[in-house]
């Protein structure tokens, strides 16, 4: 029998294997499914360039939150690193694609791979360090490697950036916002599915084991070590995918944006949308690239008002001072992030509509 | 009929090798800061066995079983399990030799429900590769599914049905200690060591946990260790006793034996005799 | 009968507005008394305990209905520094030392209720009650054994002055020994200073010996109560508490029977 | 030589300002287990009430650094009320980027009211306590460094070890719950810490801004420099941050000195990876008691 509900109101499951989808009820995966085709089909031909130039910062900066959450949502290992990780990737990419020539089909995922090495490098230390001790290890990784993406001049070309060709499938090149709306959230589509997957198989367990009891997890044989490393090569390779995808996207790069600040930002995604929540990711990614976009746009209309301009304030620093208001409020209201926010919204529609 | 369905297969149908279980342990030493928590004590344990351990706080029974679980390495001494030298494994990989432990002071994963904190406990018999678990492929569902099969079976000997989906940290102690037996049970031990498996239970459950811990050793040959204070359990239940005072083993025998042990009243019975 | 120090009506306590853990729970303990609390696990003993030391607090819990009398003063849902400052300190489960501090100092911790006065006298004191403490003073908590542990929280919470001791499972994990000089103390502590103590203990055997009365919980209420004698006399008491069958023997482990046995009263 | 000996000079009194800035970041971890990523937020707030006071209100010297210490241990106070109190109990991560948030917020303010361009203070320390050894000379400020940094050593030394108060604040950082039920006000502990830290912070907020002169930018980066300097000495010494401050200052000035003034940021952090490799809870820092 196929049930047909909007959602369950108990365990009406009837076997093991139902007790292994992603989706509760049939309601919820044809709701994903039209979601995505309307996407698709609709989004890239109706909205603005603006628009969806902010769509694709999005989709980019939601891959790198779904890594990230792996490593601090699910095997609880605080990563200060992942904007250097980030940078890593897009480097990488470009590197491969002006001195080797790779097309982007292959110069991304070995980006990906590349920065996944690099991130468990940066990672050993996970071995022997806990808690705070390793965080700041991992924010010494970031100053490292900004360091080394600066002054390695033979490899990155320094502060002077390096120009990426656009990507080409075989004539066909890919160019503009909406050929990159596809590539970008093609891929979004496909690394939420692998991450979704990865969780609810032995690796996820495993890492949240090791963020929940890490002794108990070793006593259940799970080599601890070795799967902190490889959640820091799984989250950097996200990471570095993600940063490859931007590099292709802005052309050309430079060292400049991959500091500790992007770090700090992906961080808050992760937090803001829900840790160990792999939608809330794409959430708290969504959250953030709007919100800097406003406060952009709104402190920008602030310096043209009149009298700000006639008494010469400055009117930037609001822009931070409202990013960290917000996550301060955020973490104070709802530490569960949007994630939880979303549920409760779900969860109201229960019953629906004789909800109780 | 309960009675025959309550029997996990797995371990019914466990092959006589794979139940095979000799410990030795010789002269072992472990000290930490100038402390010497094991000294040089000799143990062996054989198939079938229920072998305990006895002996005053601080003797050292936690730091020998840690010392045989790899979370301690002796300084001094070899551990072998079926012939194999395991002194140098770590933890994880003593798992896989055939050795499951429960803590002294529980150590689940308290905001997981009890079915989420036993299917880890088949991470060593998870087999599939990261590329299957990335895309979650058919043959991955398959042995998920054999799995929880297992888990259920388990679920339903140890009498957890109606708590498989309750989140371990709400459960009463005495029922905590009972699904973590059952998780130590999903790793399909062949020795089973068990750190003070009856603390702070009422009488009820320690009745129920002797039930099962019998049933386990003696219907299905699962050898295990066992430290415990409870006197009046290990008198009655373990075939060998071994008493620790100091680090030291000061004697070793049957129930009779030991209670009779001057050296043992003194350091451990006290005078009032069995509690 | 004496003069009462402590008197629960009827207390409800829920958890996060919707777990209810005790649906009308009254009991009163006569000063200078031990009172011993009884029950399987699960029964709303430590949360009785938590609900007269105001830690219900912040474990989100919270005494609903009903009124908890102490010295003549409602006391249920204050907070525990307000409480500990009146005299009652709960020792709690598990033995919960200050790992990183010494002996002493974790002593010292115990005198915060009355941060301003002496406490050599106290330190004497508690080594004079627990003599293995001494060699052990400048160490580490986290290194010591349980034993030297369960001394230590118990002089820990003697260095307060308490009027009201509640000792939450002062045996658990313990060799017969330790147990055996534990019970000795708490039994002196009770007679030299007249410390008025709830004892919530498994070993119901040990907690009938000292007590002066006792009730038994199940299920968030109090099923039975009575003088220690008397419960130690209760067949139903015999047969689930203490492990022995009605005749009075000793019942031994190896005939447990291959089914569950139930309570009567449940 | 005389330029290794300068280094030398340079390189402790560099890191002695460490030191104090990091003392007030390991006070909060010390009593509360939080990880304060706004220090040097801290630390410029104190320095730029200390500006407008003296610049803005003209008020006396003395009177004016009264008042700062005052007004930020009030500060710290608040910051615990409002903002770390709602979160006891929650997840590190929380209350780590609760910091970061309200370091984002406090810049965004001091940049709004100052501004990022470099203010002085006027001159004020007289020339008198100024060290000569030989060629090498030590500026007035850094031998109130000196003079500041071992005060403190031993004041927060003997609270610690010795006062009630020092003693509850450790119970209340090693077990809340044992604490609580032994009657420790465990707020009023948080509260005290955060105030005494953020006076503290102030402090070295002003003693930077008489070297460095005052910016909001500078003095936030010096925040992140706590991290090397506590983690190295261990995140709960106090004797700790000293060391670790003069390791990194030396560190600093050396690599600056003889290597290249490029490697100077990056190199501190190099070190301090592999002594954690070597020793993980830094070089004083408590190991982690487990036991199974």
């Amino acid at each position: 029998m196929k049930k047909f509900s909007f959602h369950s109101c108990g365990n009406y499951r009837e076997d093991y294997a139902e007790e292994l989808k992603i989706f509760e009820t049939y309601f919820g995966r044809i709701c994903l499914g039209l979601f995505l085709i309307l996407f698709f089909a609709v989004a890239p031909f109706v909205v603005s360039a603006y628009m969806l130039y902010i769509l694709n910062m999005i989709g980019i900066a939601a891959i790198a939150a779904i890594g990230l959450n792996i490593l601090i949502g699910y095997t609880g290992q605080i990563s200060l690193g992942h904007g250097a990780f980030f940078g890593v990737g897009a480097y990488a990419a470009a590197i491969l694609a002006t001195r080797l020539g790779l097309g982007f089909y292959l110069a991304i995922p070995a980006a990906g791979i590349i920065t996944a090495l690099v991130g468990m490098i940066f990672g050993i230390p996970s071995g022997r360090l806990k808690g705070l001790y390793l965080t700041i290890a991992t924010l010494a990784g970031q100053f490292i490697i900004e360091y080394v993406l600066i002054h390695w001049d033979s490899l990155t070309k320094g502060t002077m950036g390096i120009t990426l060709p656009a990507p080409k499938i075989i004539q066909w090149e890919i160019a503009g916002d909406k050929a990159f709306f596809f590539l970008i959230f093609i891929s979004l589509v496909l690394m939420t599915w692998f991450a979704v997957n990865i969780m609810r198989s032995k690796y996820g367990r495993a890492f949240i084991a090791i963020r929940d009891n890490d002794r108990a997890a070793e006593g259940m044989g799970i080599p601890i070590f070795r799967y902190k490393l490889l959640s820091f090569a799984i989250s950097s390779f996200y990471a570095g995918f993600a940063g490859a995808l931007w590099a292709y996207y802005m052309i050309s790069i430079t060292t400049e944006p991959f500091n500790l600040g992007l770090s700090v930002e992906f961080i808050a995604m992760v937090i803001i949308g829900g840790l160990g929540n792999i939608p809330g990711a794409i959430f708290g990614a969504t959250f953030i690239t709007l919100l800097n976009e406003f406060l952009r746009f709104f402190t920008g209309l602030l310096m043209n008002i009149g009298f700000v301009v006639s008494f010469g304030l400055n009117m930037a620093p609001l822009r931070e001072f409202t990013f960290g208001l917000v996550i301060v409020l955020f973490i104070l209201l709802e530490p569960r992030g949007l994630a939880e926010l979303w549920r409760i919204a779900r969860s109201s529609f229960r019953l629906w509509p004789f909800s109780y | 009929m309960k009675a025959f369905r309550s029997r996990p297969s797995i371990m019914i149908s466990r092959r006589e090798e794979n139940k095979k279980a000799e410990l030795e342990i010789k002269s072992l030493r472990l000290t930490f800061g100038g402390v010497t928590a094991v000294k040089d004590v000799d143990l062996n344990v054989h198939t079938g066995e229920l072998m305990a351990i006895i002996g005053p706080n601080g003797a050292g029974k936690t730091s020998l079983l840690n010392c045989i679980t790899g979370f301690y390495r002796p300084q001094k001494g070899r551990i072998t399990f079926n012939g194999t030298d395991i002194t140098d494994l770590h933890t994880h990989q003593l798992v896989d030799v055939g050795i499951g432990r429960t803590f002294q002071n529980i150590e689940l994963f308290p905001g997981m429900t009890v079915l989420a904190n036993m299917t880890l406990a088949r991470h060593i018999h998870c087999h599939y590769s990261f590329i299957h678990s990335c895309l979650f492929s058919p043959s991955v569902k398959k042995e998920e599914i054999r799995h929880r099969q297992i888990l259920e079976e388990i679920i339903d000997f140890l009498e957890m049905q109606s708590i498989r989906k309750k989140t371990v940290g709400s459960l009463p102690y005495g029922m905590m200690k009972r699904v973590e037996l059952g998780r130590a049970l999903a790793l399909e031990p062949k020795l089973l060591i068990l750190d003070e498996p009856f603390a702070g239970m009422n009488l009820e459950e320690k009745e129920d946990m002797v039930r099962f811990l019998l049933e386990l050793n003696q219907r299905w040959g699962l050898t295990m260790i066992l430290v415990e204070h409870d006197m009046s359990i290990v008198m009655n239940i373990s075939k060998r006793i071994m008493v620790l005072n100091f680090g030291e083993k000061i004697g070793e025998g049957t129930a009779e034996e030991i209670s009779g042990h001057p050296e043992v009243i003194r350091a451990y019975l006290g005078d009032s005799g069995i509690l | 009968m004496g003069e009462i120090l402590l008197q629960l009506n009827n207390i409800s306590v829920v958890y996060s507005d919707v777990i209810q853990v005790l649906k009308g729970v009254s009991l009163s303990v006569e000063k200078g008394h031990i009172v011993s609390l009884l029950g399987s696990n699960g029964a709303g003993k430590t949360t009785t305990l938590k609900a007269i030391s105001g830690l219900l607090k912040p474990e989100n819990g919270k005494v609903t209905d009903g009124s908890i009398i102490y010295n003549g003063k409602n006391i249920q849902n204050q907070a525990p520094e307000y409480i500990t400052r009146q005299g009652i300190i709960q020792v709690l489960e598990g033995r919960q030392p200050f790992k990183y501090l010494t002996i002493e100092e974790n002593l010292r911790v115990g005198t915060a209720t009355r941060s301003s006065q002496p406490y050599k006298e106290d330190l004497e004191l508690v080594y004079k009650y627990f003599p293995a403490l001494i060699p052990r003073k400048k160490s580490l908590a986290g290194y010591c054994s349980g034993g030297e542990l369960q001394m230590l929280v118990i002089g820990r919470a003697l260095m307060a002055h308490p009027q009201l001791l509640m000792l939450d499972e002062p045996s658990l994990g313990l060799a017969p020994l330790v147990v055996q000089e534990i019970f000795r103390i708490i039994k002196m502590i009770n007679e030299e200073h007249g410390t008025t103590i709830i004892l919530v203990e498994q070993n119901a055997n040990m907690a009938l010996q000292v007590a002066h009365y006792g009730y038994v919980m199940e299920n968030g209420k109090i099923v039975m109560e009575g003088s220690a004698d008397d419960l130690a006399k209760n067949p139903d008491v015999k047969e689930f508490y203490l492990g022995m069958s009605a005749s009075g023997i000793a019942k031994s482990y190896k005939d447990v029977k291959s089914y569950r046995r139930r309570k009567r009263w449940l | 030589m005389d330029f290794f000996l300068q280094l030398l000079v340079n390189g402790v009194c560099v890191g002695l300002l460490y030191g104090i800035s990091a003392m007030g970041f390991v006070m909060i971890f010390k009593s509360s287990s939080v990880l304060n990523f706004a220090h040097g937020e801290l630390l410029a707030l104190g320095a730029f009430f200390f500006l407008a006071l003296i610049s803005w209100a003209k008020l006396p010297i003395l009177i004016a650094f009264v008042l700062t210490l005052v007004g930020s241990f009030i500060l710290g106070f608040l910051i615990e009320k409002f903002f770390l109190r709602p979160l006891i109990g929650e997840k590190l991560i929380f209350v780590i980027m609760l910091t970061v948030g309200l370091a984002a917020m406090f810049k965004g303010f001091i940049l709004l009211i100052w501004g990022g361009n470099l203010h002085t203070y006027p001159e004020f320390l007289s020339e008198s306590i100024a060290l000569k050894l030989g060629s090498i000379y030590i500026a007035p400020v850094y031998t109130a460094t000196l003079i500041i940094s071992i005060i403190f050593l031993v004041l927060f030394g003997l609270f610690f070890k010795k006062s009630a108060q020092g003693i509850y604040m450790r119970s209340v950082a090693d077990n809340q719950k044992a604490a609580l039920s032994l009657g420790v006000h465990v707020r009023r502990v948080f509260a005290l810490s955060w105030a005494i830290a953020a006076l503290v912070a102030s402090m070295s907020g002003i003693v930077l801004g008489i070297i460095n002169g005052v910016n909001v930018h500078d003095l936030s980066s010096i925040g992140l420099k706590v991290f090397p300097v506590v983690i190295l000495g261990g995140l709960d010494s106090i004797g700790g941050a000293i060391v670790g401050g003069i390791i990194i200052g030396l560190l600093e000035t050396f690599t600056g000195g003889y290597l290249s003034p490029s490697l100077r940021d990056v190199v501190p952090y190099i070190v301090l990876v592999l002594i954690l490799l070597v020793k993980p809870y830094g070089l004083f820092g408590l190991v982690e008691i487990e036991r199974v």
